[in-house]
C-alpha cells in the first residue's frame, strides 16, 4: 500500500484547511504556502506518472476495506496524466495569480487548493458515488473562484453556472440511484462486472442511466446543448481562474472515458455503452462546429478562448465516442495541447489587456498599447500554436487525430469540422492580432506601465511546454497509447480492483 | 390494548394535522400561517413518538427533541422576520 | 409490539394518556381552525397542543420505561423543552400580530393599545 | 470575580446539567456521572459570556413548588379552554389586559410571562420594559381587574419571594 | 546532414540579423544588416553549387532522421534535380534581393526586420523544396504562409497592408489545411510520408478509391499557394508589401511552391483523367484571367502581379498536360519567368521610390532621366513579351508546340492552342505597355517627385545580373536546359528521357506562326488601348479585397447572430435545454420499453404512509402554486421538509430524519434572511405558453422519475450491504451501521462532504465581504412599537436554551456511533442554538461572545478529520483506517474509544464553523456594525 | 405501496422542475430544494423501503439497507451547502444586477 497515492488529495486539503486556520496570514505567506503545495503536487504527479508506467494499476484501499465495500483509489496511466496536467496548470495559475489577482477577493489560495483536491480526487477515485462527492467539491470551489473579484458580470454568470450545475448534480444522484437500485453496488469495477451480466430486462434502464450520466458529464464538459453557461462564465472569471478552468471541462471528458468506456464497456460482445456513444457522436460534432462558429463571432479574446474550449471539447468527445483505441490516444494528446493553450490564451488576454489603454481584451476597441513588440511576438507564437500550425503540439495532435480517424468509415464527418474550424481559428486570430498590434499607435512611454516580467514569463513557459510537447512527442505518445490500451481492457481493470472478490457471492454471511 | 388504540390516536393526530394545514392554507394573515406551522410541528412530534411506540423501537426520541428545538427556532426566526424585516441584526 | 405481557394497570394508564393527549391536541387544533381572530387562535396550540403532546410523551415514557426496563425519562426532556419554549413562541407571534395591527374579532372587549 | 466564579460560574446550574445528562443517557454508571459533571462544568464555562448577570434564585424549594402548582393549573386551564373552544366559541369575549409588574428581574418576569401564557386562556403578548407592564390577551375576560389580581395572587407574589 | 544545414543556415542568419538589430542603428546600419544577412544565403548557394556534380550524376540524396514515428513525421531531406533547381533559384535570387534591399531600405530603420524575416522565409522555402517527408514539408509550407503574412503586413500602418496580409493568410492557410488533409490521406494510402515511397507507389495511389479526394485536397493546397483562379485574388493585394518582397515571394519563389508540389507529386499522382482536367482547366482559366486583367492595370506592380498570375497559370497548364515534354516546358518557363519577373519588380520599386508613384498614367518618358534602367529593363520586358531570341520566346514556343500535341480529351485538342495563343497575345500587349508606358509615351503627369530622385547605381546591379542571366538563357537555351533543368524534369517523371531538342523547336512552323499572331495582335491591342480602356471602364471594377472583407464580415455577422440566438443569456432557456437533453434520449430509447413492472410483488398499503404521502404532495404542489407569495411558499416548503423527515423516520432511517430536520430549519432560516432583501412576491411574468411548456417538461421529468422508482422498487434487491451489516460491529466498532459507513467504510465521502460545506461557507464569506445594503441599514435600528430588536423574554429563554442544547448535542455526538446521531447532527444542533443567540441578542452582541472565529474552526475541523485519517499511517494502515478498543477501567466501567469518534469531532467542528459563518455573514449584511468589518 | 412512493417522487420532481424553470431566483431556490427532496427520497428508496427495521445492530431482527441512507445523508449535507450558497449568491446577484430576475436586469449587458 503506497501512501504517496493519497497525496494529491490530502496535500491540497491540508493546505487549504491550514490556510483557513491561519486566516490572518498575510498574502505573502498564503502565496508561498499555496505555491509550495502546488509544487509538491507536481512532484507527486511525476511520481504517479512513473508509478503508473511501472504497474498498470495501483490501488489504494481507503480505510483498508476490501473493494467493492470500501472506497478505493485507482491510479493508472490516464489518471496519472490528468494529475500531472492539473498540477502543472495549477502551478502556472498560482504563479500568475500571485502577481496580484489573488488580492481581488479573499481566500483565493485556500479555495484554489480545495479546487485542486476536488479535481485530483475525481481523477483518482474508483467509486462512482465518491466521484460525485469530488465533483461537488470541485464545483463548489469553482463557484467561489468564479466569483473571485466580484462584479456584475461574474455574479450573473456565476448564478447561471451554479444553478445549472445544481441541476446537473441532481441528475447525477438520480443516475446513481438507478444504478445502485439495479446493481446494488457503487464501485466502478464492480458496477462494470454487474452491468456486463445484467438481465436483459434491466439493460434499457441501465442504458437510460448512462444517458443521464451523459447529460451530467456533458454539462461539466460543455457538450451541446448543455454548454451555454460556459462562454460567459469563462470570460467573466478572472484570468488565472479561467486558465485553471481549462482543466474543468476535461474532468467531464475524463469521467465519460472512465464511466462509458470502462464501467459500461466491459461486455465486449454487446457493450452497454453503445447507446450513449451513438448519441455522443453527433452531439460532439455539432458542438465542435458551433465552437468554430463561436470563435469566429467572438467579440473579445476571452470569449474567443471560451469557444476554443468548446471546440476542443467537441473534438475530444467526438473522437472518444468512436470507441477506437488509437483515436483515444490521439485525443488524449490533443487534450494536453488544448488544455495548455486555452489556459495560455486566458492568461494572455489578461496580460495584453493590462497594457492596452482601454477596451481590455475587446476586439471592437482600437486602443493604444505598450510593449507592442514583446506582447505581439508572444501573441503571434501563441496564436500559431493555438491554430494548430506547425511546429507546435497542436499540429502534431491534429495530424494524429486525423490519421487515426481516417480508418473509420465516416471519418469525413470528423475531418471536415476539424479542418474548417482550424481555418476559422486562423481567420479570427489573424483579425485579432492585426487589429491589436498593427493598427493602433504606441502608447506614450510615460503612460505605459512597465511590463510584468513574471506574468509574461509564465505565459512564455506554458507556450514553450506546448512546443516541447511537439518536439518530444514520441515518448508522450507511447505513454498515451499505453494509457488508451488500458482503457480498452476493462477486464484488466476489474480484476485489478476486485482481485479475489470476483466470482465471490454477494451474500456475506454474518 | 395499546396496540389497538394507537391507530386511532394516530388518526386523531392526522386530523389535527389536517386542521393545521387548513389554517396554513387559508391564513388569512401570515402570522396565522406561522402559528399553524408551529402547531403542525408540535403535532408531528406526537406522530413521531407514536410511530416509535407502534414500532416499539425507542430510537426516535432525538427526532422528537429536534423537532421541538427546530420548530421553536423556526417560529422565532419567522416572527423576528415579521417584526423587524430581518432575522439577525 | 409486545404490550401483551405488560401489567394491565400500566396498559390502562398508557392508553389513558394516549387518548387524553390525542383529544387535547385535537381540541387545540380545532381551536386553531375555528376561532375568530388570530389572538384567540393563539390560545389553542400554545396550551392544548403542548399539553396533548406532553401526554403522548408521558405515555411513551412509561411504555419504554417498561420495555427497556429501568426508568426512561428522555421524553420528559422533550416535554420540559416544549413547556419552556411554547410560551415564547406564542409571545413572539403575538408581538408580530400586534406589530402587523391584526384586527380583533368584533366581540373583543378592549383592543390592543396602539404604539 | 474570584477564581471559583471564573471556572464555575453557576454551580447549581452545573449540577442541573449533570442530572439532565444522566436522564438523557438513561444510565447511572460512574462513567456517565463523571462525564455529566465534566459537561456540567465545561458547558457553563464556555457559554458564560452569554448570560452575564448572576441569577438571583434565593430558595430552590419554593421554586419547585411553584412549578408543581403550575403543572396542575395548566391541566385545569386546558380543560376550561377546551370547554370554551368546543361548546360555545361564539360567546367568548376576548380582550387585552395591561398587567402592571412589580417584579424587576428579567428572569422572574420571563417565568411569569411564560406562566401566564401557559395558564387559563391568557397569553403574554408584549412586555413593555419601560412601562414595566405586560400586555396580556385573554380568551375570555369578564373583569380585567379580577384577572390582574388573580395573576398577582397566584404567580407574581411567589415569584417575588423566590427572586428577591 | 549538411542538407539540413542548408535549410537551417538562414535561421542562424536570421538570428544574427536579430542580434545585429539590437545594436544602436547608426548611419550605416542598413549596410551592416545587408552584409550580415547576405552571409547565410551566400553559403547556401555555394553549398548547392558544390552539390551540382552529385546531383548531375542523377542520384537523389536522401537523409532522414526520425522525429515522431508515431505519425510518420520525420526530419528528412531530399536533394535531387528538382529540388536543386528550386533551391538554387531561391538562394540565388535571394542573394540578389538582399543586395537590392540594401539600397531599397536605405535610411529606413525597418530594414533589420526585413532582413530577419526574409531569411526566415528562405529557410521555409528551402524546407519545402528540400523535404523528403511530406509532413515535414508541411511544416515549412505553413511557415511560408506565416512569414508572407508578416511581410505583406510589413508596413502595417496602412489599411491595405493589413487587409492584404489577412487575406493571403486566410486563403493560403486554408489551403494549407486542405493540403494537410490531402497529405495525410496520401500517407494513409501509401503507408509512408517519405517521397521516395510515395513516388514508388503510383499504382496503389491511383487505384485507391480515396484518390480523387486526396488529389483534390492536395491541389487545393497547391492552387491557393500558387494563386490559381479563383484563389488568385490574394496575390494582387500582396503587392502592399515592399517591392523586394513582391519580387521575391510573390513572383520568384513562394508562389512557385504550389507548382513545385504538383511537379513533385506528378510521377505519383499524374497521368490520370482527373489530374489532367483539374489542373489544365484551372491553369487555362488562370492564364487567361491574369493576362486579361493585367492589360488594364495602371499600377505597375498590379500589372506585374496579374502577369505573374497568368504565367503561373501557364505553368500549371503545362503541368496539367503532364507529358515529359510538357514538364520540360513547365520547368523551363518557371526558371525563365523567375529570371525576367524579378528584375521587372525591382524596376517597379526603383521607379516607385524615384518618382513617388506607380501609376503608369502619370509615369511617362523616364528614358530621359533613367536611361540605364530603361536599357536593363528592356531585356526582361522583351522576355516577358516573348520576342524572338528571348528566353520567353522559347518557352512560349514550347507551350504552343505542347498545346498542339494534346490529343485527348477532344474538347481540348483545338481549344487549348487557340486559348494559349489569345493569352500570349494579351501578354505581349501588357509587356509592351509596361515598357513603353513607363519609359516613353510622352511627358510625365504631375508626379510627386519630378525630376525623379537619384537612385544609387548599385541598386541596378541585381537587375543587371538577372537581366543578363535571362538574356543568357535566351541565347544558349540548350546548354541551360541540359545543365540545369533536364535533371529536374527527370525528377518529375521518374523515367530517363532524352534531352529536349531546341533545334527541333526552332524548326517547328505552327508554333512560330502562333507566336507571330500573338505578337502582332498584342501590338495592335496596345495601340488600341485607349478605346479598350474606355470599354474596360464601363465594366464594373471589382476589388477582391473588398469582396473578401465583405465575405469575412458577413460570416462574422452570421456567426455572431447565430451564437447570440443560441447563447442569449437566459437561464430558463439553458435549463430547458438541459431538461430536454436529459429527457429526450431516454424517451427515445424507452418509448417501447415494457419491463417497468419488476418480478417482485407489491407490498401492502399503509394508511399512515399514504396520509404522509398525500400531505407531502399537497404541500409540494402548494409551494408550486403559491410561489408568487414567497413567505407562504417558504412555510409550505418547510412542511414538505417536515414530512420528508417523517418519511425517513417511518422507513427506518432515524439518522436521516435527524439530519433532514436540522438541515431543514437552517435552510429555512437562511432563506428568511435572504427574503429580507428580496422582493416579497414574484411577479406573474411567464405567459401561458411558457407555463404549459414548463409544465410539460416538468411532468415528463416527474413521470420519468416515478417510472424508474417503480421499476426498481418492483425488482429484488441484491446489494453489497450485507458486508456492512456483518462488519459494522467487528470491523467498525459501532452498532449504528449508517454512522459506521459514514465515518469508516465510506469515511472518505464524509471527508469530501464536510469539505464541501466548509468551502461553501468560506465562499459565502468571501463574496459577501464587500456586499452591503446601506439603504436597508437605516430601516433597522431601535424599538418601534411592539417590535423592539431584542425582546427580553426571548433573550432569557434563548440563553437558557443554549447550555441545554449544547448538552443535547454532546449527547447526540457521543451516541452517534452506536445509535442514531453523530457529529453532523450534533454540530447542527449546536449551530442552531447559537443561531438562536444571534436572533435573540443580535449579531454584534452574540459575535463578541463567541469563543473563536469561524473560519479557523472550519479549518481545524478539516484538519482534525484529515489528521485522524493520516494517523493510521503510523501503524502502517491506509488513510482513514479506523481503530477502536473497549476499555474496562475500575469503577468507571466499560467504555469504548474509537478513532471514528475523533473523525466525527472533525465533522462536528466543521459543521458548527461553516453553518455559523454563513449565517453571520448573511446577518451582517444589514447590521449597522456589520459591513466593512469581517464577521467570523 | 411502491406505486404511492413512485407517485410521490414524481410529484416532488415535477413541482421542483417546474419551479426551477421560473424566472425569479427565489422560485428557483424553492425548486432546487423540492428537487433535492425528490432526489434524496429517490436515492433513499433505491435501498427498498422497509419499516421498523433500522440498521442498528442488535435492535431488531432484520435490517434495512444502510448504504443508501449513508449516501442520502451525504447528499443532504451537500445539497444544504449548495442551497445556502445559491441563496446568498441569488441575494448578491439581486443586489448587484438591480433585479432578482435570474438573468438580472439586462441579460445581455455584459456582452458589449
Ligand atoms: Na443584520
Ligand atoms: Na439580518
Amino acid at each position: 500500500m503506497n501512501h504517496l497515492m493519497i497525496m494529491p488529495i490530502v496535500i491540497p486539503l491540508l493546505t487549504g484547511a491550514f490556510l483557513l486556520v491561519m486566516y490572518r496570514y498575510n498574502i505573502g505567506r498564503q502565496r508561498s504556502l499555496s505555491i509550495g503545495s502546488t509544487l509538491l503536487l507536481v512532484i507527486f504527479a511525476v511520481w504517479a506518472i512513473l508509478q503508473a508506467g511501472v504497474s498498470d494499476y495501483t490501488l489504494y484501499r481507503l480505510g483498508n476495506w476490501q473493494p467493492p465495500f470500501g472506497i478505493v483509489l485507482v491510479l493508472d496511466r490516464l489518471s496519472a496524466i490528468m494529475l500531472l496536467l492539473t498540477a502543472l496548470l495549477s502551478l502556472f495559475c498560482v504563479l500568475y495569480a500571485s502577481r496580484g489577482s489573488d488580492r481581488e477577493g479573499s481566500h483565493f489560495h485556500a479555495l484554489l487548493q480545495f479546487q485542486l483536491m476536488g479535481i485530483n480526487g475525481a481523477f483518482l477515485t474508483g467509486d462512482l458515488f465518491n466521484l460525485f462527492v469530488f465533483f461537488e467539491v470541485l464545483l463548489i470551489a469553482s463557484y467561489a473562484l468564479l466569483l473571485h473579484g466580484g462584479g456584475r458580470a461574474r455574479s450573473r454568470a456565476g448564478l447561471h453556472y451554479v444553478v445549472i450545475n445544481l441541476a446537473g448534480s441532481a441528475l447525477f444522484l438520480l443516475a446513481l440511484g438507478i444504478l445502485y437500485g439495479l446493481t446494488g453496488t457503487l464501485n466502478m469495477a464492480d458496477l462494470a462486472r454487474v452491468i456486463a451480466t445484467a438481465p436483459e430486462a434491466d439493460l434499457p434502464l441501465l442504458k437510460a442511466a448512462s444517458l443521464l450520466l451523459m447529460v451530467v458529464f456533458g454539462i461539466k464538459a460543455a457538450l451541446l446543448p448543455l454548454l451555454f453557461w460556459l462562454p460567459r462564465a469563462y470570460s467573466a472569471a478572472s484570468a488565472p481562474v479561467a486558465a485553471l478552468f481549462a482543466i474543468m471541462t476535461k474532468v467531464g471528458f475524463y469521467a465519460m472515458v472512465r464511466v462509458f468506456l470502462v464501467v459500461f464497456g466491459l461486455d465486449e460482445g454487446s457493450p452497454a455503452n453503445d447507446t450513449v456513444l451513438a448519441w455522443l457522436w453527433p452531439m460532439a460534432l455539432i458542438t465542435l462546429s458551433l465552437g468554430g462558429i463561436g470563435v469566429l463571432g467572438a467579440s473579445s479574446l476571452r470569449t474567443l478562448t471560451a469557444y476554443m474550449v468548446i471546440v476542443s471539447v467537441g473534438i475530444l468527445l467526438a473522437t472518444m465516442s468512436r470507441n477506437d483505441e488509437q483515436l483515444l490516444a490521439a485525443s488524449l494528446f490533443y487534450l494536453l495541447h488544448s488544455t495548455c493553450m486555452t489556459a495560455v490564451f486566458f492568461l494572455l488576454a489578461d496580460l495584453i489587456g493590462r497594457y492596452r489603454e482601454n477596451g481590455y481584451d475587446r476586439f471592437s476597441v482600437i486602443s493604444p498599447l505598450s510593449h507592442r513588440w514583446i506582447l505581439g511576438t508572444v501573441f503571434l507564437v501563441a496564436a500559431v500554436s493555438m491554430a494548430s500550425l506547425p511546429p507546435f503540439s497542436g499540429f502534431v495532435s491534429k495530424a494524429w487525430i486525423l490519421q487515426s480517424s481516417s480508418t473509420l468509415p465516416d471519418y469525413l464527418w470528423l475531418w471536415a469540422p476539424i479542418l474548417i474550424s482550424g481555418l476559422l481559428i486562423i481567420a479570427a486570430l489573424s483579425r485579432a492580432g492585426s487589429g491589436w498590434f498593427w493598427r493602433p499607435e504606441e502608447l506614450a512611454d510615460k503612460a505605459a506601465p512597465a511590463l510584468d516580467g513574471a506574468r509574461t514569463a509564465t505565459v512564455c513557459v506554458m507556450i514553450a511546454i506546448s512546443f516541447s510537447l511537439a518536439i518530444f512527442a514520441q515518448p508522450v505518445m507511447d505513454y498515451l497509447e499505453a494509457a488508451a490500451r488500458l482503457i480498452y481492457e476493462p477486464s484488466g481493470y476489474v480484476e485489478a480492483v476486485l482481485g479475489d472478490y470476483v466470482g465471490q457471492s454477494r451474500e456475506v454471511t454474518e | 390494548m395499546i396496540a389497538t388504540v394507537i391507530p386511532f390516536v394516530i388518526g386523531t393526530f392526522c386530523i389535527a394535522v389536517l386542521l393545521n394545514l387548513y389554517r396554513l392554507a387559508v391564513g388569512p394573515d401570515i402570522v396565522d400561517r406561522i402559528l399553524a406551522l408551529d402547531t403542525l410541528m408540535i403535532n408531528s412530534i406526537a406522530l413521531i413518538v407514536l410511530a416509535d411506540i407502534q414500532m416499539s423501537l425507542g430510537i426516535l426520541f432525538e427526532a422528537a427533541l429536534l423537532i421541538a428545538l427546530m420548530g421553536f427556532v423556526g417560529t422565532v426566526a419567522m416572527t423576528k422576520y415579521l417584526l423587524r424585516g430581518d432575522v439577525i441584526e | 409490539m409486545n404490550g401483551s405481557e405488560m401489567p394491565l394497570l400500566l396498559q390502562l394508564v398508557i392508553t389513558f394518556f394516549l387518548v387524553a393527549g390525542a383529544i387535547v391536541a385535537l381540541i387545540g387544533s380545532i381551536g386553531l381552525a375555528r376561532l375568530k381572530d388570530f389572538y384567540m387562535r393563539l390560545h389553542g396550540p400554545t396550551k392544548a397542543s403542548t399539553l396533548g403532546v406532553g401526554c403522548i410523551l408521558l405515555a411513551s415514557l412509561l411504555y419504554f420505561s417498561f420495555l427497556k426496563g429501568g426508568l426512561s425519562v428522555q421524553e420528559a426532556l422533550v416535554t420540559l423543552f416544549l413547556f419552556v419554549t411554547a410560551p415564547v413562541s406564542a409571545h413572539m407571534m403575538a408581538k408580530a400580530a400586534l406589530h402587523r395591527k391584526l384586527k380583533c374579532s368584533p366581540r373583543t372587549r378592549k383592543g390592543p393599545p396602539d404604539h | 470575580m474570584n477564581r471559583r466564579e471564573f471556572w464555575l460560574p453557576r454551580p447549581l446550574f452545573s449540577l442541573f446539567l449533570a442530572v439532565l445528562w444522566l436522564l438523557m443517557v438513561n444510565s447511572f454508571s460512574v462513567a456517565h456521572m463523571l462525564l455529566g459533571l465534566a459537561l456540567g462544568v465545561f458547558i457553563p464555562f464556555v457559554t458564560r459570556a452569554f448570560w452575564p448577570e448572576q441569577a438571583k434564585v434565593r430558595y430552590l424549594l419554593p421554586l419547585l413548588r411553584y412549578f408543581v402548582v403550575l403543572m396542575v393549573d395548566i391541566v385545569r386551564s386546558n380543560l376550561v379552554v377546551a370547554r370554551r373552544i368546543l361548546w360555545y366559541p361564539n360567546q367568548l369575549t376576548p380582550g387585552f389586559v395591561t398587567f402592571p409588574l412589580e417584579l424587576d428581574d428579567d428572569f422572574a418576569i420571563t417565568i411569569l410571562a411564560s406562566t401566564i401564557s401557559l395558564t387559563p386562556g391568557t397569553v403574554t403578548a408584549h412586555y413593555d420594559s419601560d412601562a414595566g407592564t405586560l400586555l396580556i390577551h385573554a380568551l375570555h375576560v369578564s373583569d380585567e381587574d379580577e384577572l390582574v389580581r388573580q395573576i398577582k395572587e397566584q404567580y407574581e407574589r411567589p415569584l417575588k419571594e423566590i427572586f428577591q | 546532414m549538411d542538407i539540413g544545414l542548408l535549410v537551417f543556415l538562414p535561421v542562424l542568419g536570421a538570428i544574427a540579423s536579430l542580434l545585429s538589430r539590437l545594436k544602436r542603428p547608426g548611419p550605416d546600419h542598413v549596410q551592416r544588416h545587408a552584409l550580415v544577412a547576405l552571409i547565410a544565403p551566400a553559403i547556401c548557394l555555394l553549398l548547392l553549387l558544390s552539390y551540382l556534380p552529385r546531383v548531375q550524376s542523377g542520384e537523389a540524396l536522401v537523409y532522414s532522421f526520425s522525429w515522431v514515428p508515431e505519425i510518420g513525421l520525420g526530419i528528412a531531406f531530399r536533394l535531387d534535380g528538382l529540388s536543386w533547381l528550386f533551391a538554387t533559384l531561391i538562394t540565388g535570387i535571394g542573394c540578389l534581393i538582399i543586395l537590392y534591399a540594401r539600397y531599397y531600405f536605405a535610411g529606413k530603420d525597418t530594414a533589420g526586420r526585413f532582413f530577419v524575416l526574409i531569411q526566415l522565409f528562405m529557410t521555409a522555402m528551402l524546407g519545402i523544396v528540400l523535404s523528403e517527408n511530406l509532413l515535414f514539408m508541411l511544416v515549412f509550407w505553413e511557415l511560408t504562409s506565416l512569414v508572407s503574412f508578416l511581410l505583406i503586413g510589413f508596413t502595417w500602418s496602412s489599411r491595405n497592408a493589413r487587409r492584404g496580409a489577412r487575406m493571403s493568410l486566410v486563403i493560403t492557410g486554408g489551403g494549407g489545411l486542405a493540403l494537410l488533409g490531402g497529405i495525410l490521406l496520401l500517407g494513409q494510402i501509401v503507408g509512408s510520408y517519405q517521397i521516395t515511397d510515395v513516388l514508388a507507389a503510383t499504382d496503389t495511389i491511383v487505384s485507391d478509391d480515396r484518390y480523387p479526394l486526396t488529389l483534390s485536397l492536395i491541389l487545393l493546397g497547391a492552387f491557393t499557394k500558387s494563386a490559381q483562379a479563383p484563389f488568385h485574388l490574394w496575390l494582387p493585394h500582396a503587392m502592399a508589401a515592399p517591392t523586394p518582397v513582391s519580387a521575391y515571394l510573390h513572383s520568384a519563389t513562394m508562389v512557385k511552391a504550389g507548382l513545385f508540389l504538383m511537379a513533385r507529386l506528378h510521377p505519383a499522382m499524374g497521368d490520370t483523367e482527373l489530374w489532367f482536367s483539374l489542373i489544365t482547366i484551372t491553369g487555362m482559366v488562370t492564364l487567361m484571367v491574369g493576362a486579361f486583367v493585367a492589360m488594364f492595370m495602371h499600377d505597375i506592380k498590379g500589372l506585374l502581379a496579374y502577369s505573374t498570375i497568368s504565367h503561373l497559370g501557364l505553368i500549371t497548364l503545362l503541368i496539367g498536360m503532364g507529358s515529359e515534354m510538357a514538364m520540360a516546358a513547365a520547368l523551363f518557363h518557371l526558371t525563365v519567368h523567375a529570371l525576367f519577373k524579378a528584375p521587372l519588380f525591382m524596376m517597379a520599386g526603383i521607379v516607385d521610390q524615384a518618382t513617388g508613384s506607380r501609376d503608369m498614367r502619370n509615369i511617362n518618358g523616364l528614358w530621359r532621366t533613367m536611361p540605364a534602367l530603361m536599357l536593363i529593363t528592356a531585356v526582361p520586358a522583351a522576355a516577358m513579351a516573348g520576342l524572338p531570341l528571348m528566353s520567353g520566346y522559347l518557352s512560349k514556343k514550347m507551350l504552343f508546340s505542347e498545346s498542339l500535341l494534346v490529343t485527348a480529351p477532344h474538347w481540348a485538342t483545338t481549344l487549348i492552342p487557340v486559348w494559349v495563343t489569345v493569352a500570349g497575345l494579351f501578354s505581349v500587349a501588357y509587356s509592351v505597355r509596361i515598357f513603353h508606358n513607363v519609359f516613353f509615351n510622352g511627358q510625365p503627369v504631375d508626379l510627386p517627385h519630378w525630376p525623379p530622385r537619384k537612385k544609387p547605381a548599385g541598386m541596378l546591379v541585381p537587375l543587371f545580373i538577372l537581366a543578363a542571366a535571362s538574356l543568357l538563357v535566351g541565347l544558349a537555351p540548350q546548354a541551360t536546359y541540359d545543365s540545369l533543368i533536364h535533371l529536374a524534369v527527370m525528377a518529375t517523371s521518374m523515367t530517363h528521357l532524352p534531352l529536349y531538342d531546341f533545334s527541333a523547336l526552332s524548326e517547328a512552323q505552327v508554333p512560330a506562326m502562333m507566336s507571330m499572331v500573338a505578337m502582332v495582335g498584342g501590338v495592335v491591342f496596345y495601340l488600341a488601348r485607349s478605346s479598350l480602356f474606355a470599354i474596360h471602364r464601363q465594366l464594373p471594377d471589382v476589388d477582391a479585397k473588398n469582396i473578401f472583407e465583405q465575405i469575412m464580415q458577413q460570416s462574422i455577422r452570421f456567426a455572431q447572430s447565430l451564437v447570440y440566438r443560441l447563447e442569449n443569456g437566459s437561464l430558463q432557456r439553458y435549463l430547458a435545454f438541459i431538461l430536454v437533453a436529459a429527457i429526450a434520449p431516454g424517451l427515445w430509447m424507452l418509448s417501447s420499453y415494457t419491463g417497468w413492472q419488476g418480478p417482485s410483488a407489491l407490498t401492502a398499503v399503509n394508511p399512515m404512509v399514504v396520509f404522509g404521502a398525500v400531505i407531502l404532495c399537497l404541500s409540494a404542489i402548494g409551494v408550486a402554486l403559491f410561489h408568487h407569495q414567497r413567505l407562504p411558499a417558504l412555510l409550505l416548503l418547510s412542511v414538505t421538509g417536515l414530512f420528508v423527515t417523517l418519511a425517513f423516520a417511518q422507513f427506518s432511517a432515524p439518522d436521516l430524519a435527524l439530519t433532514q430536520l436540522s438541515v431543514e430549519v437552517m435552510a429555512v432560516v437562511i432563506m428568511m434572511l435572504a427574503l429580507s432583501f428580496l422582493p416579497q412576491t414574484s411577479p406573474r411574468e411567464s405567459g401561458a405558453g411558457r407555463i404549459v411548456r414548463d409544465l410539460g417538461l416538468a411532468g415528463l421529468a416527474g413521470t420519468g422519475i416515478a417510472l424508474f422508482a417503480y421499476a426498481v422498487l418492483t425488482r429484488p434487491a441484491e446489494t453489497i450491504s450485507g458486508y456492512f451489516l456483518a462488519n459494522s460491529v467487528p470491523g467498525g466498532g459501532g452498532t449504528n451501521v449508517v454512522n459506521v459507513i459514514l465515518v469508516d467504510f465510506r469515511g472518505f465521502d464524509t471527508l469530501g462532504e464536510i469539505t464541501v460545506l466548509g468551502i461553501a461557507a468560506v465562499a459565502v464569506f468571501a463574496f459577501t465581504r464587500d456586499l452591503h445594503l446601506k439603504e436597508r441599514v437605516a430601516s433597522a435600528g431601535t424599538a418601534k412599537g411592539f417590535a423592539e430588536p431584542h425582546p427580553v423574554i426571548l433573550q432569557m429563554v434563548s440563553r437558557m436554551a443554549l447550555p441545554i442544547a449544547l448538552l443535547v448535542s454532546a449527547y447526540i455526538f457521543l451516541r452517534g456511533h452506536n445509535m442514531p446521531g453523530g457529529g453532523f447532527i450534533a454540530g447542527l444542533v449546536t449551530a442552531v442554538a447559537l443561531t438562536l443567540q444571534y436572533m435573540a441578542g443580535g449579531l454584534v452582541w452574540a459575535q463578541e461572545r463567541m469563543l473563536t472565529h469561524f473560519r479557523p474552526l472550519i479549518g481545524a475541523g478539516l484538519l482534525i478529520a484529515t489528521a485522524t485519517g493520516l494517523g493510521s499511517w503510523v501503524v502502517g494502515y491506509p488513510f482513514l483506517t479506523s481503530a477502536f478498543s473497549h476499555m474496562d477501567w475500575p469503577l468507571i466501567g466499560e467504555f469504548e474509544l474509537a478513532t471514528a469518534l475523533l473523525f466525527d469531532l472533525g465533522v462536528y467542528t466543521t459543521v458548527v464553523g461553516a453553518t455559523l459563518l454563513i449565517l453571520a455573514n448573511l446577518g451582517k449584511l444589514m447590521t449597522v456594525a456589520g459591513p466593512g468589518q469581517e464577521v467570523g | 405501496m411502491e406505486l404511492v412512493i413512485a407517485i410521490t417522487l414524481g410529484v416532488l420532481t415535477t413541482t421542483g422542475v417546474y419551479l426551477i424553470l421560473r424566472a425569479r431566483t427565489f422560485s428557483v431556490v424553492l425548486g432546487l430544494t423540492l428537487l433535492s427532496h425528490g432526489v434524496n427520497l429517490f436515492l433513499f428508496s433505491m435501498g427498498r423501503l422497509t419499516t421498523a427495521s433500522p440498521a442498528v445492530i442488535g435492535l431488531v431482527e432484520n435490517y434495512t439497507d444502510p448504504l443508501p441512507q449513508a449516501l442520502v445523508l451525504t447528499a443532504i449535507v451537500i445539497s444544504f451547502s449548495m442551497t445556502a450558497f445559491v441563496v446568498v449568491l441569488a441575494l448578491k446577484a439581486a443586489v448587484e444586477l438591480r433585479s432578482d430576475h435570474v438573468d438580472g436586469e439586462d441579460p445581455n449587458e455584459d456582452r458589449q
